[in-house]
């Protein structure tokens, strides 16, 4: 076991997967040498040469193309893109062709790669460096997506990941790189992809969020003294609607929260998979804590614009008195 | 000094059998044995065929939009001719010749016009399908010889593309990408001088296409795109280069589409006649068969039987992709994911018995006969 | 009047608005001498001259990105992408780029432009050019959407999109380009963004949907025999919440049909904000008809995929005897 | 003839004060009158210091991330002289000294890296906000050089990029239109030799950026960046030439950034000391104040003054900077549209006294008081 951050855990999983397959190299911008600019791929050039750890031109649509290729042509590419909000020239190759590459072919050929991308608000980042575009892929058929809020998650997420037979997206939640430390195993293991964890049980509302809003709801919960669950999806697709489900049968009370705006945001389909399975169970509207329907903010207001704990405690004031 | 040149450069075309006929006996003697091409003269007309069958089954309503290829058979077939059987091709939609060639079966791509995925299945061929979305499908050669040049397999990829693609900024990176990360591939740019209505002067301001490698760094070169021995030489050249050395190329192959841009199209809209009789002249099929009977090497019973034998063929190929069984009506989620979810198999398994989106434990649902049918 | 199919009154509505307006310039693929590949822009090559009508080079993003500049410029540019399969390639430019200009800048540039883009499935096309990608800009901030279901909505909405201050998205339903005709008003009116039209008033159940797919609906509810509400939301986003609401709590049912994919698709985030207006009102859960989570197949299949009287009847069905 | 060559092209190089205090008098006597090469000296003194207390706001946690500029002021400045008032200015972020030339109050620049979307109104000044997203502005300038070739303004837009931001397909995208579309738009590369720890000559292949401009017929250069002299003598000429021909012109600029690449970066990491050690002595500073003591244009105590002032003003940059009203909470949903939509204005005025997606008529909620503060 060792005390890891959650980027020492990606770090290590990439490690691991590397050393057991060599069918496993990384593209990207500033991988190399420079580790990432998280540093989340330190010391991998280094140790597996440049053979496999590429540093590529400058071009999104590039790397995740490319990856395609390498992807059809055998190999496990992990392409990395170095922020969310530079996803966009990437979004063709990635739901035109990435996530498509199987059912076009009729499973001739197939496009197992792992999209690396650090994801979200709340470091005081520049322009575009703060966004949360996980709906708009979940939207998208023929791409998984998964969201670690652990060290422990992260590693094992992302070995599932990469062992994957399809295309996965794994967003990095990078308010949360370093935000703790968590005991992970020094060996090889898999968190499964499509099951949520419940992080902390509870009877009187449900609370389903991911990423780094874990931690905002712990507090949340906390403050609010009640009996609530909290269940981190872990997997944004296929999520675990099952597990959902469950609890609201339970508890009747749902709150969501999430980052990303709200309008057809992923709370929105989970508010209407809750009302599809817990119908007759259900005592109060679920109510949604995110971000706004505004571009997310400079840093001097990103945290009026990112759910906290009061306005995720005030959900649950209100889903409660209803 | 305080201006001074820090770069040249010369973009050549190369011609060896052009439209009057002249040969270039030193490039072109012996560049291809006479039996191949024999084969390839036959294979073209049959393409030829294919094509014009082709066109009416989709005018005949038996088929779905559909890109005639017609005149533009030299450049694929010659370039596709250049490659090893373990090369990948990685085309756009007006390649068939070449992929033909190298062992498509025909009514694959019948099939894909017929709005059948199934066409699309090429397991084992070394070919991507068909690329609908302009310019996407260089990235990936890119990917495919970066692969092989990583497993060392000795490989390469060459990718087809038109005019117009290459004003898609995929275009630029993935020729970026080859070029800065020293991977095998052949770029083929099919310059037919159109993209849809728009002229390639549109595309490029350039009075070349092949100078769009000298950004890269790359070898680039123009070729008669209409001239199968050219075509063949200059993509040897290129996969030698990109084989031995892991450099790209970029080769301009200057063509032309006799037909519409598709069957949809109405090219009379916007071009003239007299661009077209020009270079109805110039079409491989009559440069070809001129050289073949120059030499004694084909004869007009040959091409009677040629032409029957295309017939028989086409017909048989249009047969198979007719009487395919239809797709099951759920086919479409198979191949979602290597293994499906469980919201696609809830989703494939009531697709018809319940509208989506309601859990049918919730529902206890006797249909009111009569209302719904 | 004059009795036009919708293609026919989007060539008018930009005929006039270009009579009057000399900033409004059109750029895409083919819309010059051969007046686009459906023919919207047939003969304004002709009548406005090369200046005005400009056949791009094939570059989407090149597209967006230089109406972006000739907006801010003070022009009102109206840049078309030839099918909604194709708005890939330019996602970067219209998410990060074009809706964000106004608010980067605190309002010092605008950028007033209309994409048009035909969207949708039914017309035996290609691969790609049958995808319905609304949620996603739906989702996006900053953009307007608007997707008209009739010749005269489809001219009176161009109108106000091209007089809008901000940046529209016009998807153009193809299916129905040419499926009927109506009459249509020669002179010029507007039909208002962001209000829903009542197809059909009804007291039973409440039916939302827009675009091609109001066809499938009014001959579900025929079929039906039951009194049913047909909402056509016209505008996307901002959509119409207080005319669904009001209807739902008449009706305390509601159906929803979109051709898009289920998952986070724009049905969900409607379903979602009947449960927040109308819970009290709901006797059934909000179902949805919509797309699968597939990718949209090729034509063969494409009836099988897409939403149809009998599979929305059966909504109907299911949703009544709950 | 089988190869026969059918392009040709050369690429220059421009230099006119080199490291060495050479100056070509042909080229640069008279190029830019003594009083505004003093002027602009002192400018880019003041720029330098900027960046200097830039750093330092960084540093001390009183800014985010910032860029520094640090030895590439030549080349922006340079160009944003050569330009006319009412030319755009289309810039990515190491711009300083040109925007800043062109009127640019420099609190914005601060506001913009402090987080503070109010340093992007640049309400008329003909310039575009900085570009985060690489290789983004390029197409925005090519649109408003459309714009304004539309409205026969006779303005121009002249865009600044990166040596990384050419590997972007929408760099390819701008180039051609502009190219294509005969649009004066003036294309800057300052090719700093890195993009972040990425060597440009992972970025291309080729021996110079310059020929990135080969690929669309446009006219290219090379030119020295630190060059001020060479700098303003390319892109008048490229200017004169987007004014009067509507041409496009691609400028490479060869700099170095002798700093970091933002604060978030540690140049150490992955380059030589020695290449840093090497351009420390091509910094333009040393240059243009060898050349105004070389002619009597400056001396110790101007030096000395200059400094002095550029303190006191950057100061007060800074204060105003800091002194700004801190921006209302609810600041970000102004700007969303020109007018509000009902759902945003709700959102607006319930932000902080309700969770979002509740419709407050729904909800009869007595606050549970102390359960949440
Ligand atoms: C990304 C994209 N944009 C637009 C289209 C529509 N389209 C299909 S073919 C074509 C023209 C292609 O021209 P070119 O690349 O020269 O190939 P050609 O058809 O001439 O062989 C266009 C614009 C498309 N398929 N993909
Ligand atoms: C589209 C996009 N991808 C990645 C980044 C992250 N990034 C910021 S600056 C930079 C390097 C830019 O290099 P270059 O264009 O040479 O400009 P320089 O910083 O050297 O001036 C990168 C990769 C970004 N901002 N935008
Ligand atoms: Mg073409
Ligand atoms: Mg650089």
């Amino acid at each position: 076991m060792a005390n890891l951050t959650l980027v020492q855990a990606i770090n290590l999983a990439l490690i691991q997967e590397m050393e057991k397959d060599d069918r496993v190299i990384l593209l990207g911008e500033d991988i190399g040498l420079n580790g990432g600019v998280f540093r989340a791929t330190e010391g991998l050039f280094q140790r597996f040469g440049g053979d496999r750890v590429v540093d590529s031109p400058l071009a999104e649509s590039g790397i995740v193309g490319t990856a395609i290729g390498l992807a059809m042509g055998g190999l496990r590419p992990i392409p990395e893109i170095q922020f969310e909000g530079f996803m966009g020239p990437a979004f063709d190759q990635l739901t035109n062709q990435c996530a498509r590459t199987n059912t076009r072919t009729r499973g001739g050929l197939t496009c197992p790669l792992v999209l690396r991308v650090p994801v979200g608000g709340g470091i005081h980042a520049p322009e575009l460096h703060s966004d949360s575009p996980e709906a708009i892929y979940t939207h998208t058929p023929g791409l998984k997506i998964v969201m670690p809020s652990s060290p422990y998650d992260a590693k094992g997420l992302l070995i599932s990941a990469i062992r994957d037979a399809d295309p996965v997206i794994f967003f990095e939640p990078k308010r949360i790189y370093r935000a703790f430390r968590e005991e992970v195993p020094e060996d090889e293991y898999t968190v499964p992809i499509g099951k949520a964890r419940t992080v902390c049980e509870g009877e009187e509302l449900t609370m389903v969020t991911w990423g780094a809003s874990v931690i905002q709801c712990m507090n949340a919960i906390e403050a609010s003294g009640r009996s609530i669950e909290l269940i981190d999806l872990r997997t944004i697709q296929p999520f675990d609607m099952e597990a959902v489900a469950a609890s609201v049968q339970k508890t009747g009370r749902c709150v969501i929260v999430h980052e990303a705006p709200k309008t057809c945001g992923l709370g929105a389909e989970i508010a209407t998979g809750i009302m599809e399975h817990c119908f007759l169970h259900l005592e109060a509207p679920v109510q949604r804590v995110c971000g706004f329907d505004t571009i997310m903010p400079y840093y001097k207001l990103e945290l009026e614009y990112l759910p906290d704990a009061e306005r995720i405690g005030k959900a649950i004031t209100e889903t409660m008195a209803y | 000094m305080p201006v001074k040149p820090i770069f040249e450069a010369v973009i050549n075309h190369v011609s060896i059998l052009d439209e009057h006929g002249n040969f270039d006996a030193e490039l072109g003697e012996g560049l291809i044995p006479n039996e191949d091409v024999v084969a390839m003269y036959k294979h073209i007309l049959s393409c030829r065929h294919f094509d014009e069958i082709a066109f009416k089954l989709q005018r005949s309503g038996r088929m779905g939009t559909y890109p005639e290829n017609r005149g533009q058979e030299a450049a694929s077939l010659g370039a596709a001719y250049a490659l090893e059987p373990n090369d990948w091709m990685v085309t756009c939609y007006r390649e068939n010749a070449g992929l033909f060639w190298r062992g498509l079966p025909k009514e694959k791509i019948l099939l894909h016009w017929m709005g059948d995925e199934r066409g699309n299945n090429l397991d084992g061929l070394r070919m991507t399908p068909l690329a609908i979305a302009i310019g996407s499908q260089m990235l990936h050669a890119t990917g495919l010889a970066w692969a092989s040049k990583y497993k060392g397999d000795d490989s390469i990829a060459c990718t087809f593309f038109g005019d117009g693609a290459t004003s898609e900024g995929d275009f630029h990176e993935a020729a970026n990408f080859a070029a800065s990360l020293s991977l095998p591939v052949v770029f083929v740019c099919q310059n037919n001088g159109w993209a849809i209505s728009t002229p390639s002067s549109v595309e490029s301001a350039a009075p070349t296409f092949a100078q769009r490698g000298l950004a890269y760094g790359m070898e680039c070169i123009q070729v008669d795109g209409n001239d199968l021995f050219a075509m063949v030489k200059v993509t040897r050249d290129a996969a030698k280069r990109a084989r031995e050395q892991q450099k790209p190329t970029f080769i301009e192959a200057v063509t032309y589409r006799l037909g519409d841009h598709t069957t949809a199209d109405d090219a009379r809209r916007y071009r003239d006649q007299e661009e077209l009789d020009m270079w109805m002249k110039r079409d491989p099929i009559i440069r070809l068969r001129q050289w073949l009977e120059s030499r004694d090497l084909w004869s007009t019973e040959q091409e009677e039987q040629a032409r029957a034998d295309a017939e028989k063929e086409i017909a048989m190929v249009v047969k198979n992709a007719e009487e395919i069984d239809a797709p099951a009506a759920s086919e479409f989620f198979d191949n979602m994911f290597v293994e499906l979810t469980p919201e696609l198999k809830k989703q494939r398994q009531t697709m018809r018995t319940s509208s989506i989106g309601q859990d049918p434990s919730q529902v206890d649902v006797k249909q009111s006969e009569g209302a719904i049918k």
